[in-house]
């Protein structure tokens, strides 16, 4: 008998869909040219490019020409926060992010500091917000790079983004770096992108392909490129396109943003329901993060138990969740960012972040929860308190 | 409370019997540049439009000022047709407003009598109610920051911004006429110029693949995306002039290929013209640029032309044209840089004064008749729809 | 009808093989999971990115530990060239490379030019060929980088790289960096590569997907990363891994190596034909490069033609080639690596290249000859000389 398989891991990454592989294995196999080669093989893969920088566009609300293709979220974030940061040296050298930015955000904070950046890191309540009258008296006239996460990818909180940018516009010499990986296509952005210059995008989290991603680059502003060579992407980003990684990209992008209002809806309906069922059926169990916070994410402590082995039970069941951040549950590392909301070590011990998409059912949820009732209680037996 | 614009339009006000044709073009134009948006209802009264539709109120202003013959662009708050009402969405339309430190004052107009209160009355309780409750600001009565206009209609309306439109008059309200495209800067510009004054325009584009690559023709492809984004739609007749190229490139003298060029390019053009039912030709010629653009090769073009050629940059220098195109949104595109026949076709030494006695001698060698069969039966014809 | 399509154009880049399509739909669908992740389904993708780097650390004849997954080849000479030049900047602050690199280290140099590091760039004869006396030259106490290119993507000529190690491993503070972008696959390189410390890989010229690339660094050789974050790659490159690129890649590897020898001596065959075939046939033809090189590019000057009207009209017939590199074809520019070479403005400005693969069959280079004949003949007429 298959086992039944119910993937909670969304904010890790997602299962790429169909309309996304189709469009991929035609840049593979059909337009395989370089968009860069003179010829129509070149043409028609430069074409694919640039359709799918308009639809990005599109669905940002902002212009095709400030669309540029990366490699990912992780690249996204080091080539707007240390390009922004390089080019506006000249200017000051303080940076402001949060304590709970995603490692490809903090590290590079980190790297800066190494070189000479003075960091301030805003702190966040128990809910994972932060503070606009922190962020106001943490600006100062040298602060020349303002990095804040749209969503976070742990528990869900949203940052109020768009008086955030009202706040740093008041500093001409700042650019606002958003890092909105787990907030596009989950939240709308389009009316809220006024006053930021950078925004960070990456396809894996939207049931598009690894290895791709993009950054808005707000006309007008100057970032210093990571990489030299060939002059692609209008010399921003060099290297030959990954033309069937951005097919795959804009064709998941383009599922999203078409279902976008439905898939919403019933992921709320399905976080909803997840949470409930946990939260009444379970003793001793606490919710981390917002009460409501972006549709697909839910992070919830099981006191008395430790994450990464109730992980391993539902994994027997086919049930997949993450601990915390994936990007940092190699190391084993307890979670910034319920340490910065200040949660207990019991609570950040037994934490787990179910994340959602809108292929699950509601059978789904239900199995996941009757599952964590019976090995929670299991589990409980054999740690002690 | 409903976000609706107000339009005022200026010249075709002045037209008297043709003005309900030119309000109904314009009406149609509207529509067409916000097809997509939801719950649109555009409607017209006294000397105004007024336009009701969701959407972003940045991309509706954005399309809005693209569209020929609207002078002004007020985005405006509804109301209810009672006094509190009419304070609060003043008072709404302030806040949007930079308003710190900025003087103000209220004009109202009252055209629905049957509204108990006047209109000097309505101005001063508005007033009263913004100052009472915004800081920063105070009257101004003579020379105002701001203006807060607020009307008394079937409903209640106020605004405080006035965003300048694109003026000129509605496309397709003065006939049509067939833009000769390149990829070049000035072909667009010249084409939006006469857009302005309500013609309506096809292009033609002369293709010579391998001479040129596909690439270029893109290129033009996509300036009348933008230049469509004035219009809803353009149609774009690609010529394939390859033919007609070579055998100009193989025996014409050379120091006149570049003159012999344009004027068959003209002649084609005519043609074109005469069955699409335009009415003139459009070029991005001005004098003196570059050596195909002096006075006497202006002459030598010119003289086969049998329809009158607009050339609306003619007085126009290089910055100029440069300042234009950014401002359409055709500049990025036309400085992509993709080889065209410029660089095998281009005479070294250019005949800048060419006399009309050589230029006819030169073309006796060429049967030009069988020329224009030749192009013309080769011309693919592309629709082209607006992008925003 | 159908036209007969001959794609020359496999140095820009290629068609990608079945093999790795069917590799890639599997991560893009099945082992969908995000490596980090600690349950079956991250295990599941982690298990493909190591077995890839096993194989080509087999391919290469190194470990399997020093074999680093990247976006593409230029990520990996970003990478490698930046990342040794940062990391042993106290040691010194001279490098070398050659004047015919590819713009992805050419531009790197360029840009460390910027920030304060001396550059020498060695000559080329009139076959592309660096000369060993001149490196030896140029090496001085604080050189810490010295990166030269295997093959030439323009005229394939094959640098001596084995000697140049040997040269360069006396100075024990210098790190060497080998572009084996359009090596790889092409020709042996693995008795070849000790004294080497980092080598430059790219999965698209070798019927892998692009976007995807790998560095090899010699264990015990420290650069500075590019990008931080979640600690990927051992830290070196972070960022959630291309999973289905690296399997493709993998998949592609795998591919060539099984058919190393007759292909190899398949795309021999082809370009000898090719290359008589046009230098006997078409009066006023000029072979650029050395005479053996590399087996997959073929690099000829038509004088008194213009290379690109020559490739469209090519194109035409379902023929693709390139004019010089394709990354800068796009800008116009004037090939720096024939310019290097000494070639003449006529020569440079009607040189065209073509790359082979062995899909090719002779017809399709017989075709090929056939055509440029009477393109090149029909061009002549109109360009002036
Ligand atoms: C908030 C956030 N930012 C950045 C990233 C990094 O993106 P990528 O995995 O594409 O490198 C992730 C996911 O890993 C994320 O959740
Ligand atoms: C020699 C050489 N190095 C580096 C590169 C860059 O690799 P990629 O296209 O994967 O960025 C190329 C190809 O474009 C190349 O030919």
């Amino acid at each position: 008998m298959e086992m039944k398989e119910v993937y909670l891991d969304n904010s890790a990454t997602t299962k790429v869909a169909k309309e996304a592989v189709d469009a991929m294995v035609h840049a593979l196999t059909v337009a395989f040219g370089n968009p860069s080669s003179l010829h129509r093989k070149g043409m028609e893969a430069e074409k694919i490019v640039n359709k799918a920088r308009e639809k990005l566009a599109l669905f940002l609300g902002v212009k095709a020409r400030e669309i540029y293709f990366t490699s990912g979220g992780t690249e996204s974030n080091n080539l707007a926060i240390k390009g922004a940061a390089y080019a506006r040296r000249r200017y000051g050298k303080h940076l402001i992010t949060t304590s709970i930015e995603h490692p490809s955000v903090l590290e590079v904070f980190k790297q800066l500091e190494e070189e000479g950046f003075s960091v301030t890191y805003l702190d966040v309540d128990e809910k994972g917000h932060i503070n606009l009258e922190e962020l106001k008296q943490a600006i100062k006239p040298d602060t020349v790079v303002v990095s804040i996460m749209y969503v976070n990818n742990e528990v869900g909180s949203i940052q109020p983004i768009q008086d955030a940018a009202k706040i740093i516009s008041q500093n001409k010499n700042t650019l606002f770096h958003v890092d909105a990986v787990q907030a596009f296509g989950k939240i709308s952005l389009i009316p809220n992108l006024s006053g930021v210059h950078l925004l960070s995008l990456s396809a894996h989290k939207i049931y598009g392909p690894k290895g791709v991603g993009a950054l808005f680059v707000r006309e007008g502003t100057k970032i210093t490129p990571l990489f030299n060579g060939g002059g692609q992407e209008e010399g921003l980003r060099s290297g030959t396109e990954n033309v069937p990684g951005i097919a795959g990209f804009s064709a998941a992008a383009e599922l999203v943003f078409k279902n976008f209002g439905a898939w919403q809806a019933k992921m709320r309906e399905l976080k909803e329901r997840l949470k409930t069922g946990i939260l009444s059926e379970i003793p001793d169990t606490v919710l981390n993060g917002p009460d409501d916070g972006a549709p697909h994410i839910l992070n919830i402590s099981f006191l008395g138990t430790k994450a990464e082995v109730l992980l391993h039970a539902l994994e027997s069941h086919g049930i997949y969740v993450s601990t915390g951040s994936a990007c940092s549950s190699h190391k084993n590392a307890r979670s910034h960012v319920l340490a910065a909301m200040g949660k207990t070590a019991e609570e950040i011990e037994g934490a787990i972040r179910f994340s959602l998409s809108p292929f699950l059912s509601i059978e789904d949820i239900d199995y996941t929860v009757e599952i964590l009732k019976k090995e929670v209680n299991e589990l409980r037996k054999y740690v002690r308190r | 409370m409903e976000s609706i614009y107000l339009l005022s339009f200026g010249e075709i006000g002045l037209k008297g019997e043709n003005r309900p044709f030119f309000e109904r073009i314009l009406i149609k134009r509207i529509k067409q540049a916000l097809e997509g948006f939801e719950g649109l209802d555009v409607t017209k009264t006294h000397g105004r439009i007024y336009v009701r539709v969701a959407g972003p109120q940045d991309e509706v202003i954005e399309r809005l000022k693209k569209v020929f013959g609207i002078v002004a662009i007020s985005p405006a708050k509804s109301c209810d047709l009672d006094i509190e009402s009419i304070k609060s969405a003043a008072l709404e339309a302030v806040k949007e407003v930079d308003y710190k430190g900025k003087t103000f004052k209220v004009e109202s107009r009252r055209t629905n009598k049957s509204f108990p209160i006047k209109s000097p009355d309505i101005s001063r309780m508005v007033g009263a109610h913004i100052l009472k409750n915004l800081k920063g600001l105070s009257v101004d009565v003579h020379n105002p920051d701001i203006e807060v206009n607020v009307e008394v209609r079937e409903k209640g309306f106020v605004y405080c911004k006035r965003i300048p439109g694109p003026g000129g008059l509605p496309v397709g309200s003065n006939g049509k006429a067939l833009l000769l495209l390149s990829g070049g800067i000035d072909s667009p510009v010249a084409g939006y110029m006469v857009m302005k004054r309500g013609v309506a325009i096809e292009a033609v584009y002369f293709h010579s693949f391998p001479f040129t690559s596909d690439r270029a023709k893109e290129k033009v492809i996509e300036l009348c995306r933008v230049l469509a984004g004035y219009c809803g739609k353009i149609r774009l007749h690609v010529v394939n002039f390859t033919d007609v190229l070579k055998e100009l490139g193989e025996k014409g003298p050379n120091e006149l290929l570049t003159i012999l060029m344009r004027r068959m390019m003209v002649r084609i053009s005519q043609e074109i013209a005469t069955k699409i039912g335009a009415k003139a030709l459009i070029t991005g010629e001005s004098i003196g640029q570059v050596a195909s653009q002096t006075m006497e090769a202006l002459v030598a073009t010119n003289e086969v032309a049998k329809l009158p050629v607009f050339r609306p940059l003619i007085g126009f220098d290089k910055v100029e044209i440069i300042e234009l195109a950014k401002k359409i949104g055709t500049y990025d595109i036309s400085i992509e840089p993709y080889a065209d026949c410029c660089s095998i076709f281009v005479p070294e030494h250019p005949k800048t004064r060419p006399k009309l006695d050589d230029v006819h001698k030169a073309e006796e060698r060429f049967d030009i008749e069988g020329f224009l069969r030749m192009s013309l039966d080769n011309v693919e014809v592309i629709e082209v729809t607006g992008s925003y």
